[in-house]
């Protein structure tokens, strides 16, 4: 057990100083406000940044076009990443999907993909979701049909996030639709600029931004498929057991949560409350000063702490609750000048309490519902018996 | 309080009260479909469907007769407003008719009624006493420039050349900062615990209403997401038959149901027997915002991703949720409010 | 909409009166110390003398041992029994279950109960529950078997409250195990005193006493069976349809909410707590001089009052999350004194707030777990689909 | 608090703690099955039981060396509080530590110490100030005759002939009213702001290690009713493969889960950076004290009707989730004090 601050070596430390400097540089205000008004979770520019440095994929070696991190400078990295509020859906995503990629793709794919990761140009998004398909991704319905060297996608996917922005999608496609439902699937790593796909946005009122993406007759080839035909299950399950992780790091230097990037805005929201709270209203008195609203701000602060160490999945679902109930809690207190829009007048911490209110519902559904975890909990926490349902053995 | 006293508990609807129920929720669902609503959108008001509403006559009707209205209730508003949420209708006539209704309690004369009793202009409540002159968010303030107020021991109708500018919300409403402007006409209304009793009498209005109005926007976001899930099938199943979906729901149903019925006799006891229950409006206030903040969220989220998009209308209700309810109170004023009516500390 | 007092007549007021006085005679402090140390919801002499007034069934004409009383003075002598505290569970299974006999049963057995129920001399409880069913009452196991113009039962039913108290159960039994799960059942009103029933007490930590009953070669005579064999289904849906109505009167003599009697204690407890908060305390100042406090207990105001407001089913539910919840935060604010048991030292309110905590927590079960109320509400109120169980179609 | 600042996130225990902890579990499994739990109420002592947690060292174990003691440190009194809650164990021990450690922190004598750190007798500490002279309720003091407590600007150890009268309470435990007896013995420990903040300190880890009790209790609780939901049948399924079990079970987990690691981090911090976040044992406690409330009677209603008798386990969980809880705080004093801290005004 160990919560203690590390002390660093001096080299240490100079990467800190670094980090910290080159982040500092690089992310303008402009960048966070492109981030607040499209809610694209990416810059290009800062992207690349990182990917000339090698942070991208920070452990691998140089060669490879990485940094060679050891997992100290890691974890300063990634926490300076956070401080500075890098917009990181579409690194997520990449790193998510390269896993599958580099065990399953290809050789020649993978080689030709490798560098390109590492320095920012090749980047990648989740096709998961059948329009009708929800959760239950086994039941995907986009086709995928055989066509000598070349397959050809007709069908359409939901919250394909970030696809405005990468250059491939991680798509599932049904390739067998005599067999059952989880084995006549197959994973393709489907080029966007392929004739066929188009890419409609959708708006999100948590401010982001995602993607319908829609498969007209797209034919690419055989060589971007990934594992084998029908075998698109297992290949799946890499990317999806490491978003669904239940197990933790126990070096003491990953966040116990899963969830705990949904903390973020809950924070900020917090810290913006609090000063208001100090702050003398019109009245002559501060709000600070009634133990009602102390009452309801401590809570919310043990809300916010005891998300930061729920552990593995349960982190998850705990961190989307403690922030859809925390900010809800936290409008209520602040009362209207919480609603105030970002750049409004007189809004409270330029609309982040209303941005973090918004923007938490969002958690609850973010690969997978928290209805999902709830079940990975009950059968693989707690050893509860499955559901058996018409349509699977397994509920996703 | 008797707690077993012997008192009726009738939450039936007369004729007339169906009636008027029924044409005015046929005139939102044809006069105000959901892109309506997003037309009017970030302002909040539709100037042609408030004309309309105030073709219905409700912004005299509660009015008593002597002052050209038709002695319509505060259930009869409560009705109103009910429909008026459910289609999350942009029209400021919660606190245009409580403006109103103080205006004729406060014994204003016929000059200074007849133009809100007729629609004439927009009418806004400044819901907290002004102090120092300093400015508060006062609803409808973007599309009224006549506003009443309480300033020190002073009950006001302040009237400014326009209204005042918009500052964009998370519920799309015509939220302004307002303050009392020296050089702006003001016609007082009532002095000393006169005006504090009718400020008090005003904004419980406007609570109830709004609470009202609550009532229908989560019933009707209640209502997308049984539909979805209904039809949307998940495992081989409609997702509406699993608990994890179903008992959601049913938590929905039940605090609406419940939310209703509290509004619905806050109303009439506060019509029929003033000061009988005081608290009874604030307390339908706090049980419909938890309802719709609750309801709203839960709504959105049982439809998964889609429920999250800004284009699903799902997202109309979810940001109306805290979006009506935090406009005209401060934090934990309600509360602190019931608690000290009911521990007798006021 | 109606929610007036009502002005009685001269002859109303008298009834009201007589009510009030013969109740304030009957109810001594023995009557409530009996039910709170043994949690029988029964008092013989209490029960036998509204039994003498034709109160246990007030609408029945004189002739059969009623009152002939109108539905208002009705709704008087129920709001007195309720403000005297009468013990009611057994007088409330005793008129559920009439409504099966009076329709179901031999018309000899009829009417020889119809007096002595209106007396108070024949009393019935619920046997519903095998020790393994749970909610789901049509997966009963206890048999009955025909020998002659008997039946032999053999088995046992948990939950039989009242039986201690009561010369009949109204009992369903599976009397052909070969047909589908609801079509083998029949009804059955049987004798407590026959040999071979025994009656073990089961005490719940709410207080309430309840029973396991057993059955072990049973032999009751056919005139006790209740509508026609393998018919029990049908006939059990009387009583319970009540039990779970859906349906409320609008004539406002009723609670709109089924679980109204739920939050009798919840009322009490705060009462006591609200009289408690007014109290200077050792420091000098009151509790209710706390911000913090006074939005508590409003709060708590506001969800007792959410739940008697609350219609039919949906009143059920709440009636139980309300005081489950309100109990509990009680507690929290009383600190100690609210734990002392009654009798205790300084118990707070002689225990009030401790019972309604332990009590509280029984309303979510009685009659039915809110789970299946809330089965129910999705399936009858929402219109949602039933699941298809392996088990039935049906969940109770 | 930088809220991004470089520090391990590591829960992991290491050899030491392993085995302190497999050991504690099961001398509690073995000595102290439910059946013992239920022979000591209501009064909430077994002397038989206290004897043999004593002989295990627990009530010195924490102290410095130079007192006698093994130097443990508050990581491992969480650990052993931890497995007492699970076993719901009828032994004043939490009290009894918090009192030995204060006593050595103020630098008692010896003579003052030494039986306290052998357990000849059972020390226990008045919660909250004492005001004029009256009485309040401490936990354990219907056991023990020694009590240490904040009187003015004093903090004393008041000796007595004898413990006070147990008044009987939901969570069955030695309760009992006391206030210092000027007839007593005394001894005067420390004064002024040093008297405040010793007693503040042994409250909060009062706090943390009940927060850890009720842990291991809620734990206990949970796995009751896992175990019920894979066995139990309705429809023809086990229970816990409906979502309206299994969902109510995850959360109950999950609360679990995250109170855990809160009282060890809280428990860590406060050890090895005194100081350094004060208000995370109380925020650990007003965590665990809801979780507790709620995943007692999660449990409890999962198990149906057979939840609610009191001869099932269920029962002794949930009566001591508030029996435990509410022994040594005011109304929403927790609460307040973590505002303070977090809000600076104190």
């Amino acid at each position: 057990m160990d919560f203690g601050t590390i002390e660093l070596t001096p080299e240490q430390q100079e990467f800190a100083d670094e980090v910290r400097s080159f982040l500092d540089a690089l992310v303008t205000p402009d960048v966070l406000e492109h981030e607040r008004a499209h809610g694209d979770g990416f810059n290009e520019r800062v992207h690349l940044a990182l990917g000339s440095r090698g942070w991208l994929t920070p452990q691998w070696s140089p060669e490879d076009g990485g940094a060679g991190l050891d997992p100290l400078r890691r974890r300063i990295l990634e926490l300076e990443l956070q401080r500075h509020r890098v917009p990181d859906i579409t690194a997520g995503t990449t790193n998510l999907v390269w896993t599958a990629v580099d065990r399953f793709a290809d050789p020649s794919l993978r080689d030709e993909l490798a560098p390109r990761v590492a320095d920012g140009t090749a980047r990648f998004c989740l096709g998961y979701t059948d329009p009708e398909g929800g959760s239950d991704i086994a039941a995907s319905r986009l086709r995928a049909v055989r066509d000598g060297d070349e397959w050809v996608l007709n069908g359409a996917k939901m919250f394909t996030t970030g696809a405005q922005n990468c250059q491939y999608t991680f798509l599932i496609a049904r390739t067998d639709p005599e067999l059952p439902k989880h084995k006549g699937l197959t994973m393709f790593l489907v080029p966007l600029a392929a004739p066929g796909v188009e890419i409609q946005a959708i708006r999100t009122f948590g401010g982001e931004r995602t993607n319908a993406v829609y498969y007209g007759d797209v034919r690419i080839s055989d060589r971007y498929r990934l594992g084998g035909v029908n075998d698109g299950w297992a290949v799946l399950h890499g990317p999806l057991d490491e978003e669904h992780s239940v197990g933790t790091a126990s070096d003491g230097l990953a966040d116990p949560s899963v969830g705990r990037s949904f903390l973020r805005p809950l924070e900020v929201a917090l810290d913006e409350t609090l000063a208001w709270a100090r702050e003398t209203g019109p009245d002559g008195s501060r709000p600070v000063d009634d133990p009602s609203v102390v009452a309801r701000l401590a809570r919310v602060a043990v809300e916010l702490e005891a998300g930061v160490v729920t552990p593995g999945p349960m982190g998850r679902v705990k961190g989307s609750l403690a922030i859809v109930e925390g900010a809800a809690e936290l409008l209520d207190l602040t009362g209207a000048v919480g609603l105030l829009s970002p750049g409004a007048d007189g809004a409270l911490g330029d609309g982040d309490v209303d941005f973090a209110h918004r923007w938490a519902q969002g958690t609850a559904t973010y690969g997978g519902t928290v209805e999902v975890f709830r079940t990975i909990i009950a059968q693989h926490v707690l050893g509860l018996p499955r559901a058996g349902y018409p349509g699977s053995k397994v509920l996703m | 309080m008797d707690r077993f006293e012997l008192r009726r508990q009738d939450f039936s609807l007369d004729e007339d009260q169906k009636a008027l129920q029924t044409s005015v929720a046929e005139f939102f669902a044809k006069q105000c479909p959901t892109g309506t609503v997003r037309a009017a959108e970030p302002l909040g008001f539709d100037e042609d469907l408030w004309r309309r509403v105030l073709d219905l006559g409700v912004a005299s009707m509660s009015l008593p007769e002597a002052r050209g209205g038709d002695d319509a209730t505060l259930v009869d508003l409560v009705l109103i407003a009910e429909e008026l949420g459910r289609a999350v209708a942009p029209v400021p006539l919660v606190g245009h008719a409580v403006a109103t209704r103080l205006l004729a309690r406060a014994g204003a004369s016929d000059e200074v009624l007849a133009p809100a009793a007729r629609g004439d202009r927009v009418f806004a409540l400044a819901p907290a006493a002004v102090r120092n002159g300093r400015r508060q968010l006062v609803p409808d303030a973007a599309v009224a420039a006549d506003v009443l107020a309480l300033s020190g021991d002073k009950l006001a109708l302040h009237s400014a050349a326009g209204p005042a500018p918009h500052v964009a919300n998370q519920g799309s409403t015509p939220l302004a900062w307002w303050a009392p402007d020296p050089g702006q006409e003001r016609v007082v209304l009532a002095v000393g615990d006169e005006a504090r009793d009718l400020h008090r009498a005003a904004v419980a209005e406007w609570r109830l209403l709004t609470a009202a109005a609550l009532v229908g926007l989560t019933e009707a976001a209640l209502h997308l997401a049984v539909e979805f899930a209904k039809t949307r099938r998940t495992m081989g199943v409609p997702i509406g038959t699993l608990q994890g979906v179903a008992f959601p729901l049913a938590d929905v149903a039940i605090a609406v149901s419940g939310a209703r019925n509290l509004v619905w006799k806050a109303a009439w006891l506060t019509e029929h027997e003033p000061g009988s229950r005081p608290e009874l409006p604030l307390m339908a206030f706090d049980y419909a915002v938890r309802t719709a903040t609750h309801g709203t969220t839960t709504s959105a989220h049982m439809q998964g991703g889609l429920g999250f998009t800004a284009e699903a209308d799902a997202s109309l209700y979810f940001l109306r949720a805290k979006g009506w309810s935090l406009l005209a109170v401060g934090p934990g004023e309600n509360l602190q409010d019931i608690g000290d009516l009911i521990t007798g500390t006021d």
